[in-house]
């Protein structure tokens, strides 16, 4: 008699499994074949992994940009991050202040067109990469503060966070969804205060938002909080 | 051992009843009153199940796990999403208030319900079924149709009741 | 050089901002755009200059005259907002909504941009090289008394810049025109404390007596008064100062009166003689005078009852010092410089010159001391004009056409003109006439340096720099124009100057030593002053006279009816709008008034009982007329103006001047009448008489306030109490 | 008078009702062109709004819903009758139901159709509408479930979708009889398609029996909550004129009353059209029009109830609505709305009018008209005098682009309605079956009784 | 959407704001304006203009009723029928209330409202659909629908007027909601520097553009539990609680010489404006 229930109940079941599932993971991943986002022309093709690349393993004191990155830390050029909600573009004269002085690449087409830039006085108009939507107001300087600044992480993992691995890359090209859900996965979750040799500023309890971080900290020894989750913390 | 069906139509109720009483009585190898015959209708007469036998319905209990699924559902998806990021307070309420959540309870309940009435009606009716081969349009009129299923055999026995009652018409199914 | 210190004007031109790209569509798009948009780069960038985070440069706010000291905030290289400048002594960090909207001005679309050659209806554009020829063509052969200057009020070194131009020209034919200065004021305050403007000090006063002053609204520094009428209202141990307001329409500082006294038009100077009578605290000839203003005759005269002039003059025996201000509303009559010096007298009677009627700073450089404009300045161009006594006529800040009475046809009399030139923000009604418009740098663009004509707070010179690039690259500054100008006369002379910038920046170097600064080095000076936006100089205080100014104190007896033109006509001067120079910037169009709470849009105001009198009502569209001309706008209803008198704004009804202002209301200077001041010669804004007739249209008041009427219908939403019900001194 | 005539034969039910879905009569290809252009002038008033902003329907900043929210709750309302009445009417066994209840039900869905247009016209960002769906989504949250909004969209949801399967279910069997009946073509590939390959056996009839009655069942609390949601999204606001305990319910009687006014203007219409004199008797009309009748009262009851509340209460703002109702701006609509809602009924006092069909035709299309009255004398003044004086508006009268679109919505319900009575039966001929056979077993059991009392 | 998070939180999913224990800490921004100082001039309301990207959308649509200012300077005439307004005039700044239990949250479909830590009600402009709920019920009607797209209409931007437009304040399109943030973006940046620093904004650190601009000083803006506030000072000596919907010095005596009062509060959305009554010289 319970033959004809199977049915029903396997869709049933189906059914919430399916939905279950989705409400759980509201992560969508990119769907480009190579999990980055677009590919864009930008008016210079910035080599990333020649600046913030790794040095040659083979010789890891030579730093020939020839063969291998230098390693230039990524607040270097973006000086902005850290203090301000934009991370910006360096301005052209820092280009050309290492530039001017490495004749080894001087009549390399790019550092030409580099130069043509500078001698006309105009900007380089580069290509915004990780270009959220107008309404969505991402702050650099806290993500550094908190990242690098209070927890000791290093640039690069802290960048790479959001920006994926831009050492790798020559032209910046997206690699996180930069969803909301995405963004919010990361401030739903209590985090630790501090992490281990992160250095506390004051006395810490002004960056959590909903809930108050725990007075004293849990069985694991780390005072955790959670993200700022006000709408307005990102939507103005 | 083949079957075959057969059908015969009657012009009004009280004749058709005589026949299938006749039938049941009637002890015919290879063929079971119970399990083998069909009575199709135009309208809905209650008095078929009485000479048929009692019929269990199920369509009852797809109703009550629908009903109880659709409201736990409800609840738990509408509390779930509150309290998922951006719990936030609105209106200086609770993030998760009961008032609102029941009576969206109440509306998940009954959605989930006539749903899955509707899909018990479906499988407990059997639809959506092709058509058996043998049909007469006039069911859909005033006719009343009663099909069986017999083995070969017994085939000559059944046509002979169908006509000692006057049938209108009796359809046979071809032989195989 | 990369890294060296970029100078403040060099370093607009190299900022090199590419940004072009404003972030419009707000919130529409919802998806990650990769590659669509540029990034805000630059191409040199000092270390101040951070995208996202905001820079602010001092300068001065050129909306009116009080000279404010503005605090812009500058991102991306564009102006965003201004602000007060917490330095300065006159506004003290804070800015009223003109001044606000001064980046309206500067952003505004329908500004000049190029050079324009204009042939009747038709506008040519010319290149600056051939507008200079254009002009020192003209010049050639013209006699200097041929030559006339007309400009709005102006001081610092422009005002020495176009002193030394009129001189090459040779040229005294300077005319200094601003329509609503108070001159009836200055010239009472003369003959009364000896000076034009004293520093007046509502905050060391317990009771202020307002006799049509707007103080809070339009009159003088109202930012500056706002501030110290804060102060008054706090008060001195716990005692909240009283403000009082007699006019016969009421002012935003009426609105703003513990008691506000609708008077008869005219008649201000007859209260304040009758309060004087009441005081009974004078003999001689202050006695003498004010002896036939007995409670009878002031109350039939001015419609002030006997018991609300005793109530005043009670209190202003109990609590002293006070302070009585005579203000736009008194002056504007035949015998406006009287009324305001029977007003003063009042000061004088109570004592109060010396303790809130302080004396002001001098301007210890007189050749940057504000030249003060007035009407009657314009009256002698029109003069002139009439006789054909011009042959080039040049307007610079003044808008003459839109402004000037009705009775002036000043338009008809410009034409007579050979060659006008007009340097101008926007093509307003005077520009139309002109033949050659000379764009000029926003005030926001441009270099200068301003000395108010009323010093709130010791004598301060005003620094204005640019605070972004160019908006348009053919705009040119007043100074620069004037220099390449003079340059055409006396090459030699102005020669080591190459532009506006270092003209000023030169002088003030010169004379640092005076502006208090003798030692420091002269970058160090220079930047200081550019940062602080205001240079404070020490000077030595004016002689304040205490003087009973009695004789030829005289007010007209009440004068019979007019059968033809019954009532009095108001022009009403609004905070924002003013004269209408600025009618063109939207917040202002947009800010409702404060009492009628009307945008876009003139108004007739009218007293209730005097509208149904007339059977008007709401919306009505009436026609009022004077002997000069007639305007139609709609009648509001309104419980603060006297039952005989009608006031429409003035500032709305541009005919020009782009599509803010352009069609918008009617203008109420085209029906004033040509009625004088008999002693100062200043046209009497509040003399003429008009009559009002419905026209049988009726339109939808389009105003804030909702269709209750500024009733609360019991909500408890404004709540007010009296002094005798609450204690202030507990107060944080 | 009898609800129908025992001796017809069923063989004619089902010719006569498979009549009126053949080649329709010119006065169909007329009524429908005029449908689809007031549809379109509808459609293009969205269309305007949409890519202008609804700043073009003229309202403004207190008068913020308009003749759309007002709207939208008439059809809301409307939807009420139909599967209500056939709900509790299946439950109560009143066999007069059968030959109307398929229009009537038809009727509840293409209503809440066309008031779900109107949610989607009034929303100011109708390409975002999706943002209201409760769905999992990659920005990680979920609409706002405390808001009466959503209570409404989920109710019209599970009433819109639980009416669609009751006609649906309840139309098997007719579908069956049409498939049956129709020459070759693509409405019987559809009706063989929508019939589930249904033959009328004991099994099926078992299971429909229980599932209809079950549906029914759902429906009846269903509908009460529908339109008692609808009430909430303004009795829990604060505005006064709404913040009245007695609304869900009043909302409640107000939708039966307005869907029972459109029965009967359907029924006649119906009637007339498609000849339905056997089925669609005045017997059943009667029982209708005095329904409607009690209906009626009970509205205006509950009307008078909610006003005497008002009027003795201490809320001012409250009172000042009233007031301004029966005196102010809106007092000619206010005033239309007592007469049409609560005078023009008592005309279904009178035996003599209850089966008078141009008389009844008339006051059912006023009692229409006086409900639409109600509900924009709900929304306009309680914006137009609410509780901050200040924000009181100056006379705001919807612009041509708000009546456009309520022109529109009836051109769409009309639409559909002549579609649905064109491609499905609008008399059940099945239940009409029965109802025929009960009636004459009835009175053969009476006869035989008659005689043995003899 | 995790029910084991509903379970393990779920005493902290039942509390209610502002009434029960749950305080705000260490931020509640709160203002008292002082309808005794404020002289009614404007200058806050074109401050605002200019802060917050408010399109001036002309006469015509002023007409309709669609203007956008978040602050309007409302004017109250006396209502005893006097045949001249010899009192003065009543003047009422009036924006978004900030309520604690704003009406305008619980309604609105997608939740483009809400309450957030520091005690601002949030309204998100990307997140809106325009349902316009809040409007309706909100008792101030403080809030603000964008009725046609201001961005692209040149009458209201022109290419030359939109580079004054504030790059920290999105720019609203059609068929959105928008009203007073309490210049959330200034209070951002400056929560932004403290946190770096370690410690709560100061008193005075940060503005409102309307508090900054007003002549008279007649707004005070502040954090409310922030004992050194003006804020927290005038609403302290006005015995004015922000979780009362009655406050208790109304029942005593000496409370009705405090000037201190919000509007609507017996309907409990518990504003976080306190208003302070008008005085008028009773000698005159």
């Amino acid at each position: 008699m319970y033959r004809f229930l199977r049915l029903p109940i396997l869709l049933v079941g189906l059914f919430m499994a399916v939905s279950s599932y989705a409400a759980n993971d509201p992560q969508p991943t990119l769907t480009t074949e190579d999990s980055l986002g677009p590919e864009i022309q930008q008016p210079i093709e910035f080599p990333h992994n020649r600046h913030a690349g790794l040095r040659n393993p083979n010789d890891p004191t030579n730093s020939d940009p020839l063969k291998g990155g230098m390693e230039i830390d990524c607040q270097y050029c973006h000086t902005y991050a850290r203090r301000s909600a934009v991370a910006g573009i360096p301005p052209l004269q820092k280009c050309i202040g290492c530039h001017q002085n490495i004749e080894s690449v001087r009549n390399k087409p790019r550092i030409v067109e580099l130069f043509k830039y500078w001698d006309a006085k105009k900007p380089v108009p580069w290509k915004k990469v990780h270009d959220l939507p107008d309404f969505v107001r991402f702050n650099h300087e806290r993500h550094i503060k908190r990242f690098v600044e209070q927890q000791n992480r290093p640039t690069q993992e802290a960048c790479g966070y959001c920006h994926g691995d831009v050492k790798s890359m020559t032209v910046a090209r997206r690699q996180k969804t930069l969803s909301m859900g995405w963004c919010a996965s990361c401030h739903e979750k209590a985090h630790p205060v501090t992490a281990a040799g992160g250095t506390p500023v004051g006395d810490q309890a002004y960056w959590y938002s909903f809930q108050k971080p725990a007075a004293k900290p849990d069985a694991s020894g780390v005072v955790k909080a959670q993200g700022p989750n006000d709408c307005w913390q990102c939507h103005k | 051992m083949s079957k075959r069906n057969l059908l015969a139509l009657y012009g009004n109720f009280e004749e058709a009843e005589l026949v299938v009483k006749e039938l049941r009585a009637a002890s015919i190898s290879g063929f079971n009153a119970g399990d083998d015959m069909v009575v199709k209708s135009p309208i809905e007469h209650p008095e078929v199940e009485e000479f048929l036998g009692d019929k269990p319905v199920y369509v009852q209990w797809f109703t009550l796990v629908g009903a109880v699924m659709g409201g736990l559902l409800g609840f738990f998806l509408i509390s779930g999403g509150q309290a998922n990021f951006y719990m936030q307070l609105k209106g200086g309420k609770p993030i998760v208030p009961f008032p609102p959540n029941f009576i969206l309870t109440y509306e998940m309940f009954i959605l989930g319900g006539v749903f899955i009435t509707i899909l018990g009606f479906l499988v407990c009716a059997g639809l959506p079924a092709k058509r058996s081969s043998l049909y007469s349009r006039k069911v859909s009129e005033d006719n009343i149709a009663i099909l069986v299923e017999v083995e070969e055999a017994a085939v000559s026995a059944i046509r002979a009741i169908f006509v000692k009652h006057k049938a209108l018409e009796i359809q046979e199914e071809a032989g195989k | 050089m990369i890294d060296s210190g970029i100078d403040r004007r060099d370093f607009l031109k190299v900022l090199g901002w590419s940004g072009a790209a404003v972030a419009l569509s707000g919130c529409g798009n919802t998806s990650v755009e990769d590659g669509k948009e540029t990034v805000v780069s630059y191409v040199e960038a000092n270390d101040y200059m951070i995208p996202g985070i905001g820079v602010y440069y001092n300068s001065t706010c050129a909306q009116c005259d009080a000279g404010c000291s503005i605090n812009g905030r500058v991102r991306e290289g564009r102006v965003l907002k201004l602000e007060g400048n917490p330095d300065s002594g006159i506004n003290k960090g804070k800015l009223c909504g003109l001044g606000q909207a001064g980046v309206q001005h500067h952003y505004n679309p329908d500004r000049v941009r190029e050079p324009i050659l204009r042939n009747g209806n038709k506008g040519e554009t010319i290149t600056w090289d051939k507008a200079y020829a254009l002009i020192a063509e003209k010049l050639t052969g013209v006699k200097g008394e041929e030559i006339a200057f007309l400009s709005g009020g102006v001081s610092g070194h422009l005002k020495a810049l176009l002193g030394n131009y009129l001189e090459s020209i040779g040229t005294k034919n300077h005319f200094v025109y601003e329509a609503l200065a108070p001159v009836g004021v200055r010239a009472a305050n003369l003959k009364s404390y000896g000076v034009a403007l004293p520093r007046y000090r509502l905050d060391k006063a317990k009771v202020v007596l307002s006799f049509g002053a707007d103080f809070l609204g339009s009159w003088i520094s109202p930012v500056h008064f706002s501030q110290q009428y804060a102060q008054f209202r706090k008060g001195m141990d716990g005692q909240r100062g009283v403000l009082i307001q007699v006019e016969s329409k009421m002012s935003l500082t009426g609105a703003n009166a513990d008691r506000w006294l609708v008077v008869k038009p005219g008649t201000e100077g007859v209260l304040a003689l009758g309060i004087i009578n009441a005081l009974g605290t004078t003999s001689g000839e202050i006695a003498e005078l004010v002896k036939p203003y007995d409670h009878a005759h002031v109350t039939k005269e001015t419609g002030v009852s006997a018991s609300q002039i005793d109530k005043i003059a009670a209190l202003l025996k109990l609590r002293s010092p006070s302070l009585i201000l005579a203000g736009s509303a008194v002056e504007g009559y035949a015998h406006g410089a009287q009324n305001a010096a029977a007003i003063n007298l009042l000061n004088h009677v109570l004592g109060n010159v010396g303790k809130t009627i302080e004396a002001p700073s001098n301007v210890p450089f007189p050749q940057l001391a504000p030249i003060v404009g007035s009407t009657a300045s314009l009256k002698s161009l029109n003069d002139g004009l009439v006789a054909g006594q011009y042959k080039v006529l040049f307007n610079f800040a003044a808008n003459p056409v839109f402004t000037a009475p009705g009775a002036f046809k000043f338009k008809d009399n410009m034409a007579k003109v050979g060659f006008k030139v007009a340097f101008a923000h926007y093509m307003d009604e005077t520009a139309m006439q002109a033949d050659l418009v000379l764009p000029l740098d926003s005030a926001l663009e441009d270099w200068g340096t301003q000395v108010p004509e009323y010093l709130a707070d010791g004598m301060q010179l005003n620094i204005q720099q640019p605070l972004m690039e160019k908006l348009h690259a053919n705009t040119r500054s007043m100074g620069d124009i004037l220099l390449t100008l003079l340059k055409q006369r006396r090459a030699d002379e102005y020669k080591n100057f190459e532009d506006y910038y270092a003209y000023l920046r030169g002088s003030l170097l010169q004379n640092k030593g005076a502006l208090g600064a003798g030692g420091s080095d002269d970058d160090n000076f220079w930047n200081e002053a550019l940062t602080r936006g205001v240079l404070k100089i020490s000077s030595s205080s004016a002689t304040l006279a205490d003087k009973a100014a009695t004789s030829g104190l005289q007010l007209p007896k009440a004068e019979t009816a007019d059968a033809k033109f019954p009532m009095h006509f108001i022009p009403g001067v609004t905070a924002s709008l003013r004269d209408g120079r600025h009618a063109n910037q939207p917040w202002l169009q947009e800010s409702p008034d404060p009492l009628t709470t009307i945008v876009w849009d003139s108004w007739v105001e009218i007293h209730p009982k005097k509208a149904l009198e007339l059977g008007i009502v709401d919306g009505d569209v009436v026609e009022v007329t004077s002997k000069s001309g007639s305007i139609k706008a709609q009648a509001y209803l309104f419980p603060g103006i006297h039952p005989d008198a009608v006031s429409v704004p003035l500032g709305r009804g541009h005919e020009a001047m782009g599509r803010y202002a352009k069609g918008y209301g009617v203008n109420p200077f085209g029906i004033l009448d040509a009625i004088f001041d008999k002693e100062t010669g200043e046209l009497a804004l509040h003399e003429t008489r008009v009559s009002i007739k419905k026209t049988g249209a009726r339109v939808l008041i389009v105003k804030d306030e909702g269709a209750a009427g500024g009733m609360q219908m019991g909500r408890r939403i404004a709540l007010r109490k009296t002094t005798d019900q609450v204690d202030l001194s507990e107060e944080v | 008078m009898k609800d129908i005539r025992e001796d017809i034969a069923w063989v004619k039910i089902n010719q006569d009702v498979m009549k009126s879905l053949e080649n329709p009569r010119k006065l169909y290809w007329v009524i429908l062109f005029c449908a689809i252009c007031a549809f379109g002038v509808g459609v293009s008033c969205e269309i305007y709004q949409y890519r202008t902003g609804m700043g073009v329907a003229n309202l403004n900043n207190p008068q913020v819903w308009g003749l759309y929210i007002a709207t939208f709750i008439f059809w809301i309302g409307m939807s009420h009758s139909g599967t209500l009445l056939s709900a509790i009417l299946h439950l109560m066994h009143a066999d007069w139901r059968k030959p109307i209840y398929r229009f009537a039900e038809a009727m509840t869905t293409f209503s809440l159709m066309t008031a779900g247009l109107f949610v989607l016209v009034h929303i100011g960002r109708l390409w975002q509408f999706y943002y209201s769906l409760p769905y999992p989504n990659e920005r990680g949250i979920w609409p706002n479930f405390q808001s009466p909004l959503l209570w409404d969209a989920m109710a019209i949801f599970t009433y819109l979708s639980s009416s669609i399967l009751f006609l649906f279910v309840g139309m098997i069997p007719d579908l069956a009889i049409a498939r049956d009946n129709m020459a070759d073509g693509w409405r019987r590939k559809l009706y063989t398609l929508l019939a589930l390959g249904w033959e009328g056996t004991d099994r099926q009839w078992r299971n429909f029996r229980v599932t209809y009655l079950t549906i029914a069942c759902f429906l009846i609390p269903l509908a009460v909550s529908v339109h008692s949601i609808v009430a909430s999204d303004f009795a829990m606001s604060q505005a006064p004129g709404w913040h009245v305990t007695s609304f869900p319910p009043y909302f409640v009687a107000g939708a039966l009353y307005s869907g029972c006014a459109a029965i009967i203007t359907l029924f006649i219409i119906l009637r007339y059209t498609f000849r339905f004199e056997e089925y669609m008797t005045k017997s059943i009309l009667k029982k209708i029009v005095r329904l409607t009748f009690a209906i009626a009262m009970v509205w205006t009851y509950l009307n008078a109830v909610e006003f005497a509340a008002v009027w003795y209460s201490h809320d001012e703002a409250s009172k000042a609505v009233l007031i301004q109702k029966a005196t102010g701006t809106y007092a000619p609509f206010w005033w239309g709305m007592i007469f049409c809602g609560s005078v023009v009924p008592l005309v279904f006092a009178f035996e003599r009018f209850q089966t008078n069909i141009p008389v009844l035709f008339a006051t059912s299309l006023l009692l229409n008209l006086g409900m639409w009255l109600e509900r924009w004398m709900i929304i306009a003044p309680t914006f137009s005098h609410g509780l901050y004086p200040w924000t009181w508006d100056h006379d705001q009268w919807p612009s041509m682009v708000q009546w456009g679109m309520v022109f529109g919505s009836f051109g769409w319900f009309t639409l559909l309605f002549m579609i649905f009575c064109k491609v499905f039966p609008s008399v059940s001929m099945y239940e009409v079956k029965e109802m025929v056979y009960h009636r004459t077993l009835h009175l053969k059991k009476s006869e035989a009784a008659e005689q043995g009392a003899h | 959407m995790s029910v084991s998070n509903l379970l393990e939180n779920w005493s902290q999913f039942r509390h209610t704001h502002p009434v029960d224990d749950k305080p705000h800490d260490p931020y509640k921004w709160a203002m008292s304006i002082d309808l005794d100082a404020c002289t009614g001039c404007n200058a806050c309301s074109i401050a605002c203009y200019a802060e917050n990207n408010i399109p001036v959308v002309g006469k015509e649509r002023f007409q309709h009723g669609q203007q956008m200012h978040w602050m309007r300077i409302e004017r109250y005439w006396d209502e005893d029928g006097r045949e001249f307004a010899d009192q003065g005039a009543q003047f009422l700044p009036m924006m978004c209330q900030q309520c604690e239990a704003a009406p305008c949250e619980t309604v609105c479909p997608v939740a483009a409202t809400n309450h957030t830590a520091d005690g601002l009600n949030s309204q998100v402009y990307n997140r809106c659909v325009g349902s316009r709920y809040c409007s309706a019920n909100c008792p101030f009607k403080v809030r603000y629908f964008n009725w046609y797209d201001y961005p692209t209409d040149d009458a209201v931007w022109p290419a030359e007027m939109s580079q004054q437009l504030n790059p920290d304040v999105t720019v609203r399109s059609k068929g959105v909601m928008e009203k007073c943030t309490f210049c959330v973006q200034r209070l951002t940046a400056a929560k932004s520097v403290a946190k770096s620093e370690g410690r709560i904004v100061r008193e005075g650190e940060v503005q409102t553009a309307c508090q900054q601009s007003c002549p008279t000083g007649a707004i005070s803006f502040g954090n409310l539990v922030n004992p050194e506030s003006r804020v927290h000072k005038q609403w302290q000596a006005q015995q004015v609680e922000i979780d009362k919907d009655k406050q208790t010095k109304d029942e005593k005596e000496e409370g009705s010489e405090l000037r201190g009062y919000r509007i609507f509060e017996d309907m409990r959305p518990y504003p976080s404006v306190m208003y302070l009554e008008r005085v008028r010289e009773s000698a005159v």
